[in-house]
């Protein structure tokens, strides 16, 4: 279309700013040792990432807390946490936590895990560990594919949903339903705190980030299990164009893995 | 044992040197050829280089998917041409484009053959392309596989939902075809 | 007709052509692309492929469809092997007729593939294919030798078995061409005798219908004889230049092929080198390689790993006189930063110094992990 | 010509970014857009036009850490042109 | 306490009657090879197996029926089963199920699993099994504790029940919670009947029974997944004298994993 | 002070003398009674056990627990064993110490146990006490060795030792009569340093903090290393009435019992055989074994199972000169109805028989399984 | 003396039964009750009083198919005696 | 070496054998005896036969847990016998019930001691007791221990919860004890 735009002024953008200014946010959580990975342009994993160790710092648990990480493609993200991890197997994660919360019951332990990890491989973990009422934080960053090994459907995918294997999206009568993992999780007895979260735009990103805050104090207030899942984008997977990936990721994955907090004080609620 | 025609691709990114493998590989098949090849991505889903090898044979290969010492290189991009150089042996080939290596590319032992590939991709309508004008360049010079057999196979390796740029392909490949001189290398002895 | 296709697909395609019908998998590379291959065919072929939540489920829904009589295959690497050996021991036990893809990353898992990970007595038909080609051929054999044995059998592949990509022709083979005429499968549950008084219990423990408890000594001394005929049945190999051969090159699987290579190049350079691969791994084919053997001074085994096939070709060269300086090992551990087994060692000039190394009796290194011996 | 008030500006790590484009819907004002050129690995990569609040919201949504973020302590102007232009 | 007691006349019960009468049952299920077996007195898990046998008969699918065993007591009873069956891994019936079905779609295919395989070993093969929508019946024998292996506490131990390692009763905040099984699989989308039943008396038992056969209709319907949990007596693994098997069972279990049709023809609803 | 103690018990006990604070596991004969020995008494020592919902969860539980410093057990029998091959894997390579006990049904599980069940190259240490009364000592002593190399330590036990109850007195024992200090746990993921920039990630594959990729050539090679230096040092066997032996007898853990009995009472009426055991399967004690067995004619393995020692045995003797038909089975597969691995070889009558037959050259049969060669 | 109406019996194989009582309460009618014999592997047994309905609330109950359940054509009448005793 | 003592104790249901079996252990271990036991059970939790086997050596012991050939016997009820009687050494000695054996038992190489184990048992109040009577008796016969380390011993064994059973078991133990003429058949050689 022929019409009028503006040409707009380009700013400094390399440099601080020479006026007076205090700096309100740095490119990384400070418990961030890097900020180079090779996720894909457009990921979530990273932008979800981030509002955990902001959490983490923010209550100032840096120096008690221990994460274990299950395989996908945060895998990678590892290297650049500054914060002690133990690395665990595929869907194993949430045992490991457990564990390690029984030998060290002040420390803050979470899990970070994918939906192919918690759902699809490692499903008995996180309901068992949730039943048991385990103090400790499951977290997961929902994508509804295995990012990974290319983009296949998860057991969180929800119907319609593009991935690898199901190019005009996942269709229930031969791919079966998905798993709505937090809801689930919230109906077990022994949960306390149950949100989910999603980073497709930076409300939803601040939102994730009090909801990680909130699940930790449950954990540090020994109320039993917790758990926080996050919507991210994989464009990757989906075969979505990156700058599109946070609508698709809002209609076709939040519109049935409804967001909000699902469980608080170990009292069921929909807000 | 037979005589078995190395040759090394690479390049970065996109689909095109995997294709342009697939192409000569197929046409290899057509005019009854042995053929082999195996081609390397960055492992997992994100990034890195992407490179291919094919083997050409006039009878059982018996070379391994992964060529120690090769014949000849197609270089799409030079990028990660390096780790490539030590393999090529003396009397080898190299085509590569001119336009992405201005200032020539030092091919070791094996001789260097630069074509305007990106030019003439543009030219083709396919700009994206400089793999196929390449491959074509390097069919021309080395009479490995004909420029019918070339155009077929590309017919059967792109993908149906890709066949909007098949002709655009097709002029790519014919235009590398004519870029070096005819059979200079000769990959087979009786066709020298 | 030959066609291009790579590993991968051309097992998938010869395994449908053996009337495999199903198939189920969990994602994993090399795997992965084996199971797509499966998923996008076999539909197709009115069969059914299913995207297992975890290995676990695999093996199972794999174990599942094999129990009805259909010809049915699963898989994984690494890991996911790891995962199903509880299954693969007991369905060794129960007599399913199963054939299991492992694509392992490298060849580590050849103490797992030949002495079975899981518990008890038990060993599974192992066959590694040298290359795309030879792989249809085992494919479809594999699927013969379970039904024929009512045994699992497994097929080592690798990521270059999965992503080679080479001219193949894929005919269905008949069971003679294969071996002979297959028993009948009556021993498979299709549901239909319930309530005739022989209905059938297909179990992994030796349990009999209409009476309590199990006879051990009978349950377990058939199946141990079964695998003893095996053993005695079914070992195959692959051996090359064997005559005057002072040193023997043993390699197996596609590492096997740039050993063939180096020794091919060297015989004809007039190096005094033979080469043998078993192609079965279990049964090993200990007697035809002591018979490899016989005239050599050294048996140099390349194996991408810390050193586990080389006690196959210690056992099989037990007794023959040679001494224990005189196997040696010109392999080890070599992988790449992604971890699916592409290291430095697959390099016919590596390959070739190791051997003539060894000819030699220098020591070799410089390559990841080392030598072991 | 007009006159825009920035509260807050932003500093890029431009050769880190993926051109992804989140930053651009996110960005509440509407004041990063694009680059027409391409960043040492190969990307478009965002600029900044007058205007920015400072709010943050850029650096959350960035997978790749490009953004710091910063409040000026007193507003700064910038003189800005509209241009007409014909394709 | 002194008193008056009727010394009641003790009929022959050792032959059928002299008199003509019809048969309106026998000893044991139509499907059913032998009536002798090592399971304890009291045990509930025979009483549920022939429900599930009659179930089987009154449909007429007995040529066109296979089972998947798991690993716990009732393994025993196979030997009983005149029916094609394949005997399971500890907790992994639901996946042999799911393949078998595959192939023989025609046919009926059902899990007997107990809680200990079902809920603990084998949640997940479960869980995945129902949301797939698989064309299943799984059969699961509830008796809140690993009966085979000594009596210990199971994921479906409900709170205060007594077993071997909870003799004063499993206590939520040192054991954690237990999962309502059936109420859970009838919340996945891919479930169509979910029904529990409980054999702590006759009526319990006929119903038991037609919730068997109102699963196996709908599979045979093609509906997707079907679930029928049986609660049964373990006094062995709960140290109560098997006289009081059924009043436990009832009182402490059922109060938690409450009897009913849970969801029929994929809706859910209490009754 | 002596108590009488059933082999479960004194394990435990054993176990909390040597520090451990953490079990967990999933119940499975004879496996359970070490679980309930371990659920009565950690609680009381301020320690955790933890009934996990299966196997995987009871190992990954382990893992969790060991990652932080604490001393730390699982285990389980059998198919449990083999669930948890893949994480027995990744633990080793993620240098993790961790004793883990295989109870099992018999000796079916020594290929699984000294070979890693699991995919890649990794060896557990693994220990078979004799009795009770060695397995308080060996308990201890493998805490030791896990922390000493950050190695997962493997105790092989069984039914027999399980339930058999003796007189025995545990007393704790300081690392320097176990083989000396040992090093720091600096490793060890305690949650203290996240933001310091020295954060930790105890993983197995290889990943450091602050970089991308990992170098698997020195990931791999180190831990190849250790192994290395593991097999060298820490071979332990017992050997009697070698000297002069014409016919050696080789038999590991409960069983081995049997045989040191028979082996006495024929040595008392003046037949010349001999006693070798390995306590430690690996590293196999070869060169024991091979001095051992220097003088014998024969080399009779008592096992029970189809044949898996007598292949550490023969590698022991390569090219030692001995024929190869002077290495023979005289065990076999042995179990009883309920498959808990109490079959009948486990009498000292039947071992007596198999080994003066071995020692006449005769054949023996009739025991279930029959000798293997 | 009173009369007992029985429309059904049932046969039992008291050497299968373990004696769990299981059959005693499910009985609508109460007809039956526990031996004070042993059978042959050592349990007590149910047996049966006049009454018996037919319902075969004793064969869905018991564990170990004890029960073989009859209706009678025509019911049976029974003579059946009271007896006061002191223990 | 060491003199060892086999006793083979075999019985049905119920916990009379495994007690008195660890009794007797914990007896030897408290006179400085070296032992070893072990109990078999039917394997699950259901039904069968209840043996155990106890090893009393004045030093260590050689003998493996499962003894093929022993010394001794206590029958608390001859069912499941048969199988044990081929074990027994000549010089050995078996004690049983005669209550329940009444035509005695065949003990073939052994020597048979029978004992009103049954009606000792009810004399002493401890109806279900007679494997302690059985055993008092066996102890008496041959000395293997004393009477109090016995009677301390069964202290030791019963679990609290049973505590009321104490008095009527160290009678039945007495009684036992007292039934065969002392240390007739001395199972040590100083102590005959
Ligand atoms: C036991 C096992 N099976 C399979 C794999 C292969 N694998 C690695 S990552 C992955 C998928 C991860 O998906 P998800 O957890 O959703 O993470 P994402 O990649 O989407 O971030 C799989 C299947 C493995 N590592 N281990
Ligand atoms: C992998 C594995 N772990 C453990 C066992 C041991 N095991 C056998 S039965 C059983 C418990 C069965 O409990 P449940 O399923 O509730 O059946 P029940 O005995 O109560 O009828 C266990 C743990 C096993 N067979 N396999
Ligand atoms: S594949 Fe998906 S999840 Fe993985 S890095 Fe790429 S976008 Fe992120
Ligand atoms: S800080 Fe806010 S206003 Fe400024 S560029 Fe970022 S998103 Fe836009
Ligand atoms: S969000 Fe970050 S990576 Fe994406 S375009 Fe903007 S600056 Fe680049
Ligand atoms: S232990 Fe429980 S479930 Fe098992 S047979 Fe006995 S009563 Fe039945
Ligand atoms: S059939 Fe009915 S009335 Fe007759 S004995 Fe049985 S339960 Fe009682
Ligand atoms: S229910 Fe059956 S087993 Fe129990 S007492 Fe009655 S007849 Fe006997
Ligand atoms: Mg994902
Ligand atoms: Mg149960």
């Amino acid at each position: 279309m022929k019409g009028s735009m503006t040409h707009r002024m380009k700013l400094d953008t390399a440099n601080p700013p020479a006026q007076a200014a205090r700096q309100k946010g740095s490119f990384a959580s400070g418990l961030q040792l890097t900020t180079d990975h090779d996720l894909c342009p457009g990921c979530g994993e990273p932008v979800a990432l981030r509002a955990l160790l902001d959490a983490v710092e923010t209550l100032g648990l840096a120096q008690r807390t221990i994460g274990v990480v299950g395989i996908g493609c945060y895998t990678a993200l590892t290297s650049m946490i500054d914060l002690d991890l133990i690395q665990a197997l595929h869907g194993r994660a949430p045992s490991l936590a457990t564990g390690a919360k029984r030998m060290r019951p002040d420390a803050l332990l979470f899990t970070l895990q994918g939906d192919g990890d918690m759902v699809n491989e490692g499903l008995q973990e996180v309901i068992h560990t949730a039943a048991r009422g385990e103090n400790v934080t499951c977290v997961l960053l929902n994508n509804g594919v295995f990012g990974e090994t290319g983009g296949h459907m998860t057991a969180t995918t929800v119907i319609g949903q593009r991935t690898k294997n199901t190019l005009e999206g996942r269709d229930a009568a031969y791919h079966g339903h998905p798993i709505l993992i937090g809801d689930l999780l919230a109906g077990l007895g022994g949960t306390s705190y149950v949100a989910r979260g999603s980073v497709h735009d930076a409300a939803g990103v601040a939102k994730t980030r009090k909801y990680f805050e909130r699940a930790f104090e449950s954990q540090m207030r020994g109320e039993g299990f917790s758990f926080v899942e996050v919507l991210t984008m994989c464009p990757t997977g989906w075969f979505v164009p990156t700058k599109e990936g946070p609508g698709y990721l809002d209609e076709v994955m939040g519109s049935v893995h409804v967001t909000g907090e699902l469980k608080v004080g170990g009292v069921l609620k929909r807000d | 044992m037979s005589v078995e025609r190395e040759i090394f691709l690479t390049g970065i990114g996109g689909q095109g040197v995997q294709l342009a493998a697939k192409i000569l590989a197929l046409a290899a098949i057509r005019e009854g050829r042995h053929v082999m090849s195996l081609g390397t991505y960055g492992g997992t889903m994100r990034g890195g280089n992407t490179d291919s090898t094919v083997v050409v044979a006039d009878g059982p290969i018996h070379t391994p998917p992964i060529v120690s010492r090769g014949w000849s290189a197609i270089v799409v991009h030079p990028q990660y041409w390096e780790p490539l150089r030590p393999k090529l042996r003396a009397g080898g080939v190299v085509v590569f484009d001119a336009n992405l290596a201005a200032d020539g590319l030092d091919a070791g032992v094996a001789a260097a053959f630069g074509v305007q590939a990106s030019d003439l991709a543009r030219e083709a309508d396919a700009g994206r392309a400089g793999s196929l004008v390449l491959l074509g360049a390097y069919c021309g010079l080395t009479g490995i596989v004909s420029l019918e057999a070339l155009q077929d196979a590309m017919q059967d390796a792109v993908p149906p939902y890709r066949h909007q740029h098949l002709e655009a392909n097709g002029r790519a490949l014919a235009l590398g075809h004519a870029a070096l001189s005819p059979a200079h290398v000769p990959a087979w002895e009786d066709t020298a | 007709m030959r066609a291009l296709m790579e590993g991968s697909e051309a097992i998938a395609e010869a395994a449908i052509a053996a009337g495999c019908r199903f198939f189920a998998g969990y994602p994993m590379t090399p795997f992965t692309e084996l199971l797509e291959s499966f998923a996008k065919r076999l539909p197709e072929e009115g069969g059914a492929c299913i995207n297992a939540e975890s290995e676990l489920e695999a093996i199972g829904m794999a174990w599942g469809a094999a129990a009805t009589g259909a010809r049915v295959a699963t898989g994984s690497t690494g890991q996911g092997l790891s995962l199903m050996q509880e299954s693969m021991s007991e369905i060794t036990r129960a007599e399913i007729p199963l054939v299991v893809f492992n694509m392992a990353r490298g060849q580590g898992d050849y103490f797992q593939a030949t002495r079975g990970g899981g518990h008890g007595d038990y060993r599974h038909i192992v066959l590694a294919p040298i290359d795309v080609n030879e792989a249809v051929d085992i494919t479809q054999l594999a699927f013969h030798l379970a039904d024929q044995w009512r045994h699992p059998v497994l097929i080592y592949g690798d990521y270059l078995l999965a992503h080679t990509a080479e001219a193949v022709a894929i005919e269905p083979r008949s069971a003679e061409s294969l071996g002979g005429p297959l028993p009948e499968k009556d021993w498979a549950v299709d549901g239909s005798l319930g309530g005739s008084g022989r209905s059938r219990n297909l179990n992994p423990i030796g349990m009999e219908k209409g009476s309590k408890g199990i006879d051990p000594d009978r349950f377990w001394r058939l199946l141990q004889e079964k695998q003893d005929r095996i053993e005695a049945a079914e070992q195959r190999f692959e051996a090359e230049h064997t005559e005057g051969a002072e040193l023997l090159v043993v390699a197996f699987g596609t590492l096997a092929r740039f050993a063939r290579y180096v020794v091919r190049e060297l015989r004809a350079e007039g190096v005094p080198v033979g080469y043998f691969r078993p192609i079965t791994l279990w049964p090993f084919p200990g007697q035809a390689l002591a018979e490899a053997a016989a005239g050599a001074r050294t048996v140099a085994c390349l194996e991408q790993n810390a050193g586990q096939m080389i006690d196959d070709v210690r056992l099989s060269l037990f007794g023959s006189g040679l001494p224990a300086s005189s196997v040696v090992s010109i392999g080890g551990i070599s992988t790449d930063a992604a971890g699916f087994g592409i290291g430095p060692l697959l390099d016919t000039e590596v390959v070739r110094d190791r051997i003539r190394a060894a000819l030699e009796g220098r020591a070799v290194d410089g390559v990841l992990g080392g030598p072991i011996s | 010509m007009s006159q825009v008030e920035s509260r807050g500006t932003v500093v890029i790590a431009v050769d880190r970014c993926k051109g992804c484009e989140l930053c651009i819907p996110a960005c509440p004002p509407a004041v990063l857009s694009m680059s027409v050129d391409q960043n040492a690995i190969g990307f478009a990569y965002p600029e900044l036009a007058p205007g920015c609040t400072g709010c943050g919201a850029c650096l959350l949504v960035c997978p790749d850490f490009c953004f710091a973020v910063y409040g000026y302590d007193e507003p700064v102007l910038h003189e800005e042109e509209d241009t007409a232009c014909a394709p």
